[in-house]
């Protein structure tokens, strides 16, 4: 299937919920609400024409530059982008699926950002989602094990953040 | 020294039967772990097998003609045997007391219910 | 040997010491020189063992093995392994039971070189030449699984339990097809001395008596399946499976201890093989009976040299098979993958236990029905007289 | 305990009086590096596997930001060791296809070769480990002495064994010694008729079949549903290889090639070759086949080598120019896959116009289908749990990255 | 003075052996340590069985008594064994109780067994006199393991009862003793096995 039918087919259900799309680019995506996370996952994986079958990868972008001088010339706001890359082994086709949230909660430094889980429709999602929630720091909610993954769990802070500062020491080793 | 030149009789397989038959019996009467309980079960049929054993040693007393022979051993044998069948048995039983108390003690399992 | 030396003794009537002092120290110092050689002989065969161990390792997989400590072929690696573990440092972890951790690898050791009293190296070269011989040899090998229960239970480690659960529940299993294929022998031979039952495999190889029926044929293997099984030997090596328990219930071991538990295990390896060999192969009778040919036995009326010759040419051929048999049990060891532990369960109940059975029977039957095995012997055992002979020239341990 | 503090897992378990909690790793023999699995035992049954890992964790994408493209390569190879070249490789061609830059003929044989030669390198290995899970030390030496050979032939291409960074983005970094493909000939003859042993001392195994048959089965659907790729995926019966089915711009370097993918359908394997019968004791998407297909699959990689040698010497002598080190990266995301012997190694670069991406993420391949071992593991024995963790053929450097 | 005797010598070893573990089994009170204490006791009886003469018991008190039964013990030991069950303190009133009820029995044994006289004369002695031979020599003297199997199916070789001729088959051994302890270790077996299976009671919580 092309992925502008996908596309087209999606609008046709979830309307509302497609933010944007980019089908010029090298991996064409589609952008959706948060909350409708799950209920476009569940489409995108059950419907027989598109049956996204395989969930590649979850990834966590930390849209935000601490260099205020470089900052003034960026073109976006900052912002948390998780990226969900899509195959379907059955109708070989592939969609990128993203979700931008506000890199803090509520815009209290430290609320991290929200999203529900795609955990119990692909079992990837599983550790994918913990991986981003340890590096880039983004809830998932719902998660059935939302503990970091390769960080320590007393590990203070989300390394993949943009602003993260490595702290200098950990339990009396000398980190920097 | 007269112990390490003179030959050793009766009485002194009898003494140390005796000795293994009353640290069983203490075994038994003051350990609180059913399993040591079990352990002074064992020393007591040993310290009894050391005694028929040693009755049926001919050369090991004056009137040999009165030794038991055969009859001490097989015996003896009989009690080996008894022995590992009433360990499994006791085994069983305090495997099945420990997962159903939660405690090896004997002294708490006054319930008859299980 | 000892009565010898007392007698010279008193013959000098030195009045030094009182005299059963003398007497004392002369049997003291008798018997453990006799010890000593029946031990040094072990002891060397565990040696080489490492070092053949080694060596059909590396040739087995397209290595050399050591070639450096010794010569060209590493002859003195044992000895530098040996070196190597005894000035380790000897760790006992915190949790361990002191007392159990530390005693566990002597009860081990002891257990695997007390079989060797009663086990004869050539016609009546055994240090004590036991009635029951084969049913104490089984017995007293069965107590070296005390040495890894206690020694993986002391540890304080999980790792070391399982390792030594395994081990209890695996011997304890395979002692049942062991004793059952022993037993064959024994009732063939009709008596559980080892000195009697190598005596009736005398001449040529036909009558040894893994050739005397079908039955021993099969229990032969059996018997080594069991053996290995039950000297933790891969396939069946659960107890130290390092892929799965670390090193069971050696986790915890280090330096000289380990080596304790290590002489151990390779001196259960010679003695489950020696008793294969004199239970099934003949024991010190060589294919061709050459001391008989050359008369050079007793019953010839040969010069006692001769016949202590001959002996020594016994046990020289009872070594070799035995050799051989520990051979098997290393390339078995660098060839197969590890069974798994029901595997290892199932292996001795529904086919060791079950053949071993079969076997027993079968034996029965063809020993009634055809008295004298496959092959006519050449001479048939008289078993009433059978009586432990004196003549030998090793017996030790007079008590 | 401070384990118990930090891992409310484990503080969450009730111990029956007859469980046990077992810390396999960081330091155990067959979890293959720092992998620590927490197994949850009744006896010698294993009832729940807890996998941690992150003991290797080097925030390999923090620092992928923070170098340019061309200058992370050398981290690509420690991801997954065992198969540096196929790390190059796919994060060569992410960058490229950012950049919108092809390569020449003639690299694209060579990048073919050399990844399939890793390929055979990293089989042998998983292989070898594998055995040594089981507890068979042979196999171990042997694979070895041919692994050594093909080290010894990157080590003439590159100048390393292990952490070659041969592939780079744009191109190669040098052609071959004179001579080299005459070796390289000179190994496949030789490594062929080795393969039969292997089958022989394992394949065949009967002890090796018992282990492994039946044991730790991923059924296609569970396979597909944890993100199980590679010879995971094929083993359990998936036709399905990124080499043919991945993104165009990796599937083009596999133009004019021939080669089967390795995928038990409808209870065969391609039969291009003799290869031992599949036992009855095994199930498809067992640990026995995830095994075999690794076994198959060296021989299509040295059917790979053999045309690449061959394309290579048809191809004029043109090189691509790798980038500079400071070669800028246009704005845009790219994610691709590509078939790194372990499964599909997914890299995704985002430039923002400098040289150093916003942001590099590695998807591994090890890392999706280790989340499965407690499907796999649970139910089996304590035996199984190396049985199955081997058969998987992971690398923590590629897990934690 | 006269030679060490050496069965006097290695009687006092194992008796020494015997008597000390099992008294320590009483006196400790870590239940692992009780089971090797046990086990050490055990072994030592078997060397004075070695000693009696009867090689055969002593052979099977090694094989099933050591190296069976007590790897049961030592296996439920190991299972049992956690936190406060490996040391479990006996209250100091049982303990004088216990003393005394065993002190005495210990007394009344002791003096029933050195106090017949026919107990006390050593036979070994008085035949040691008569021959050259050293006592050790009696050892070899010992019970044919033929002559136990033969009396366990019924024939006994030692005593054949003179007065009754056609009794003298069958009727003096030990078969029903023998069919009595198959059947009874048989349903001990299964039974045990019935009792120690694996049951899972009441759920997680």
């Amino acid at each position: 299937m092309e992925t502008q039918a996908i596309i087209d087919k999606l609008r046709e259900k979830f309307a509302a919920e497609i933010v944007g799309s980019d089908l010029e680019t090298f991996d064409p995506w589609v952008e959706i609400t948060p909350g409708s996370v799950p209920q476009v996952a569940q489409f995108l994986r059950d419907d027989p024409q598109l049956r996204f079958d395989l969930l590649h990868c979850v990834t966590g972008v930390d849209y935000f530059e601490p260099d205020e001088k470089k900052a003034a010339k960026v073109d976006w706001e900052p912002h948390v982008e998780v990226i969900y890359h899509l195959s379907s082994m059955a109708q070989r086709h592939r969609l990128v699926l993203k979700v931008t949230l506000p890199r803090w909660k509520d815009d209290t430094p430290g609320q991290l950002p929200e999203v529900p889980t795609v955990s119990h429709l692909w079992n990837t999602a599983n550790w994918h989602e913990r991986e981003v929630f340890d590096l880039s720091g983004v809830r998932f909610v719902g998660h059935p094990d939302p503990r970091r993954m390769l960080c320590p769990e007393d590990w203070v802070g989300h390394p993949l953040r943009k602003d993260y500062e490595m702290p200098t020491e950990y339990h009396g080793i000398r980190a920097r | 020294m007269d112990l390490l030149t003179e030959p050793v009789g009766l009485s002194h397989y009898l003494v140390v039967g005796a000795i293994l038959f009353v640290c069983g019996v203490l075994c038994m009467a003051i350990k609180r772990n059913a399993l040591g309980v079990l352990m002074g079960v064992e020393l007591v049929l040993n310290g009894a097998n050391l005694n028929f054993i040693a009755f049926s040693a001919p050369y090991l007393r004056a009137d040999s003609q009165y030794a038991t022979g055969l009859d001490g051993h097989l015996i003896a044998m009989f009690v080996i045997v008894l022995a590992a069948a009433e360990a499994a048995v006791a085994l069983a039983i305090a495997l099945n007391y420990y997962n159903n108390h939660a405690t090896i003690d004997v002294d708490e399992g006054d319930e008859l219910k299980g | 040997m000892a009565k010898f030396f007392i007698e010279y003794l008193d013959s000098l009537s030195i009045p030094i010491l009182p005299e059963w002092i003398v007497h004392a120290l002369v049997y003291l110092i008798v018997g453990l020189v006799q010890c000593g050689v029946l031990l040094a002989i072990v002891m060397v065969s565990v040696a080489v063992f490492t070092w053949m161990e080694r060596k059909i390792a590396g040739r087995i997989q397209d290595r050399l093995g050591p070639t450096r400590t010794g010569g060209r072929f590493g002859w003195l690696q044992p000895l530098a392994d040996g070196i190597k573990l005894w000035t380790k440092e000897d760790l006992v972890p915190k949790n361990a039971d002191g007392l159990l951790f530390r005693v566990a690898p002597y009860i081990a050791f002891c257990a695997s070189f007390t079989v060797f009293l009663a086990l004869p190296f050539s016609d009546g070269w055994v240090a004590q030449n036991l009635n029951v011989a084969a049913f104490f040899v089984l017995a007293v090998a069965g107590l070296e699984i005390f040495g890894t229960i206690l020694g993986g239970y002391g540890s304080g480690s999980k790792w070391s339990l399982f390792g030594a659960m395994r081990e209890a529940a695996q011997v304890v299993s395979y002692e049942v097809p062991l004793g059952l294929c022993v037993l064959i022998p024994v009732m063939i031979a009709g008596s559980m001395n080892l000195v009697t039952i190598g005596n009736i495999q005398a001449g040529l190889f036909t009558n040894w008596l893994i050739f005397h029926d079908p039955c021993t044929f099969i229990t032969f293997f059996v018997y080594g399946t069991c053996a290995v099984a039950s000297v933790n030997r891969a396939p069946f090596d659960l107890a130290e499976a390092e892929s799965e328990l670390v090193a069971g219930f050696m986790t915890e071991y280090s330096g000289f201890r380990w080596s304790i538990f290590f002489m151990a295990e390779y001196g259960s390896m010679l003695a489950v093989s020696a008793l294969a060999t004199t239970l099934f192969l003949g024991g010190w009778n060589g294919p061709v009976p050459v001391t008989e040919l050359l008369g050079w036995t007793e019953a010839a009326g040969a010069h006692p040299v001769l016949v202590q010759l001959g002996n020594l040419l016994g046990a020289a051929n009872f070594l070799c098979k035995t050799y051989i048999g520990v051979t098997v049990m290393i390339w078995a060891r660098w060839s197969l993958p590890r069974l798994r532990i029901d595997q290892v369960m199932t292996t001795c109940l529904k086919y060791c236990l079950p053949i071993a059975a079969a076997m027993l029977v079968g034996a029965t039957l063809w020993l009634y029905a055809f008295p004298g095995g496959m092959i006519l012997k050449q001479r048939l055992p008289d078993v009433s007289s059978q009586v432990p002979s004196d003549s030998c020239g090793t017996k030790t341990g007079d008590g | 305990m401070s384990l118990e503090r930090l891992d409310p897992e484990m503080v969450e378990f009730d111990v029956r009086t007859d469980e046990m909690l077992i810390n396999m790793g960081p330091q155990h023999p067959s979890t293959h590096g720092v992998l620590r699995l927490l197994l949850r035992t009744d006896g010698e049954v294993v009832t729940d596997v807890t996998p941690h890992i992150g003991y290797l964790h080097r925030c390999a994408e923090k620092i992928g930001e923070n170098v340019t493209a061309r200058q992370w390569i050398p981290y690509t190879d420690r991801m997954d060791y065992l198969a540096a070249m196929n790390m190059n490789l796919g994060w060569s061609l992410v960058v490229e296809k950012l950049l919108g830059r092809e390569v020449t003929e003639r690299t694209r044989h060579v990048r073919v070769l050399v990844s399939e030669l890793n390929r055979i390198a990293n089989h042998l290995v998983a292989v070898a480990a594998y055995g040594l899970d089981l507890g068979n030390f042979t196999p171990y030496a042997w694979t070895f002495r041919e692994r050594e050979k093909i080290l010894d032939l990157f080590e003439e291409v590159c100048g390393a064994r292990l952490t070659c960074s041969y592939i780079v983005p744009g191109g190669i970094t040098g052609d071959f010694p004179a001579g080299w493909l005459d070796r390289c000939e000179t190994f496949l003859q030789e490594f062929e008729p080795i393969i039969d042993q292997f089958h022989s001392l394992l394949t065949n195994s009967a002890i090796f079949i018992r282990r492994t048959g039946g044991i730790g089965v991923l059924s296609p659907e569970m396979a597909i549903d944890y993100g199980c790729t590679g010879p995971v995926l094929r083993g359990s019966g998936v036709k399905w290889d990124v080499r043919r089915d991945g993104d165009p711009w990796y599937t083009r370097m596999y133009e004019d090639y021939e080669f089967e993918v390795i995928a038990e359908i409808d209870g065969k394997y391609p039969q291009d070759q003799e290869y031992p019968p599949v036992p009855e004791a095994v199930v498809l998407g067992d640990s026995w086949h995830r095994y075999y297909v690794r076994m198959l699959e060296v021989v299509q990689s040295m059917r790979l080598i053999r045309q690449a040698m061959e394309f290579y010497r048809q191809t004029d002598p043109q090189w691509s120019d790798p980038i500079k080190v400071t070669e800028k990266l246009p704005k845009g995301q790219v994610y691709l896959e590509t078939e790194a012997p372990k499964g599909q190694m997914g890299f995704m670069v985002i430039g923002d116009g400098t040289a150093k991406p916003w942001r590099a993420r590695a998807r591994s391949s090890s890392f999706c289908n280790l989340s499965v071992v407690a499907e796999l593991c649970r139910g089996g024995l304590i035996a199984d749990v190396p049985a199955v963790v081997g058969s998987l053929d992971l690398v923590l450097g590629e897990i934690d990255r | 003075m006269e030679a060490i005797n050496w069965h006097s010598f290695f009687f006092l070893l194992f008796g020494l052996a015997a008597g000390g573990f099992a008294l320590a089994v009483v006196l400790s009170g870590n239940i692992v340590r009780m089971g090797f204490y046990l086990i050490m006791s055990l072994g030592a009886v078997a060397g004075l069985f070695f000693l009696a003469g009867a090689e055969f018991v002593g052979a099977m008190q090694l094989m099933i008594y050591v190296g069976g039964t007590m790897v049961l013990l030592v296996f439920g030991v190991m299972l049992t064994a956690r936190g406060p069950f490996v040391s479990m303190k006996t209250p100091g009133g049982q303990w004088v109780l216990a003393t005394i009820v065993g002190g005495s029995l210990l007394v009344m044994l002791l003096h029933t067994a050195v106090s017949v006289d026919d107990w006390r004369v050593k036979a070994v002695a008085e035949k040691a006199e008569l021959s050259e031979e050293p006592p050790e020599v009696e050892l070899s003297e010992t019970t044919n393991p033929d002559r136990l199997g033969m009396a366990l199916v019924g024939v006994r070789s030692d005593q054949p009862d003179p007065r009754q001729p056609a009794e003298e088959f069958g009727m003096s051994g030990y078969l029903l003793a023998f069919e009595i302890v198959s059947v009874h270790l048989l349903v001990v077996l299964i039974g045990a096995a019935y009792l120690a299976r694996t049951k899972r009671v009441g759920s997680r919580d």
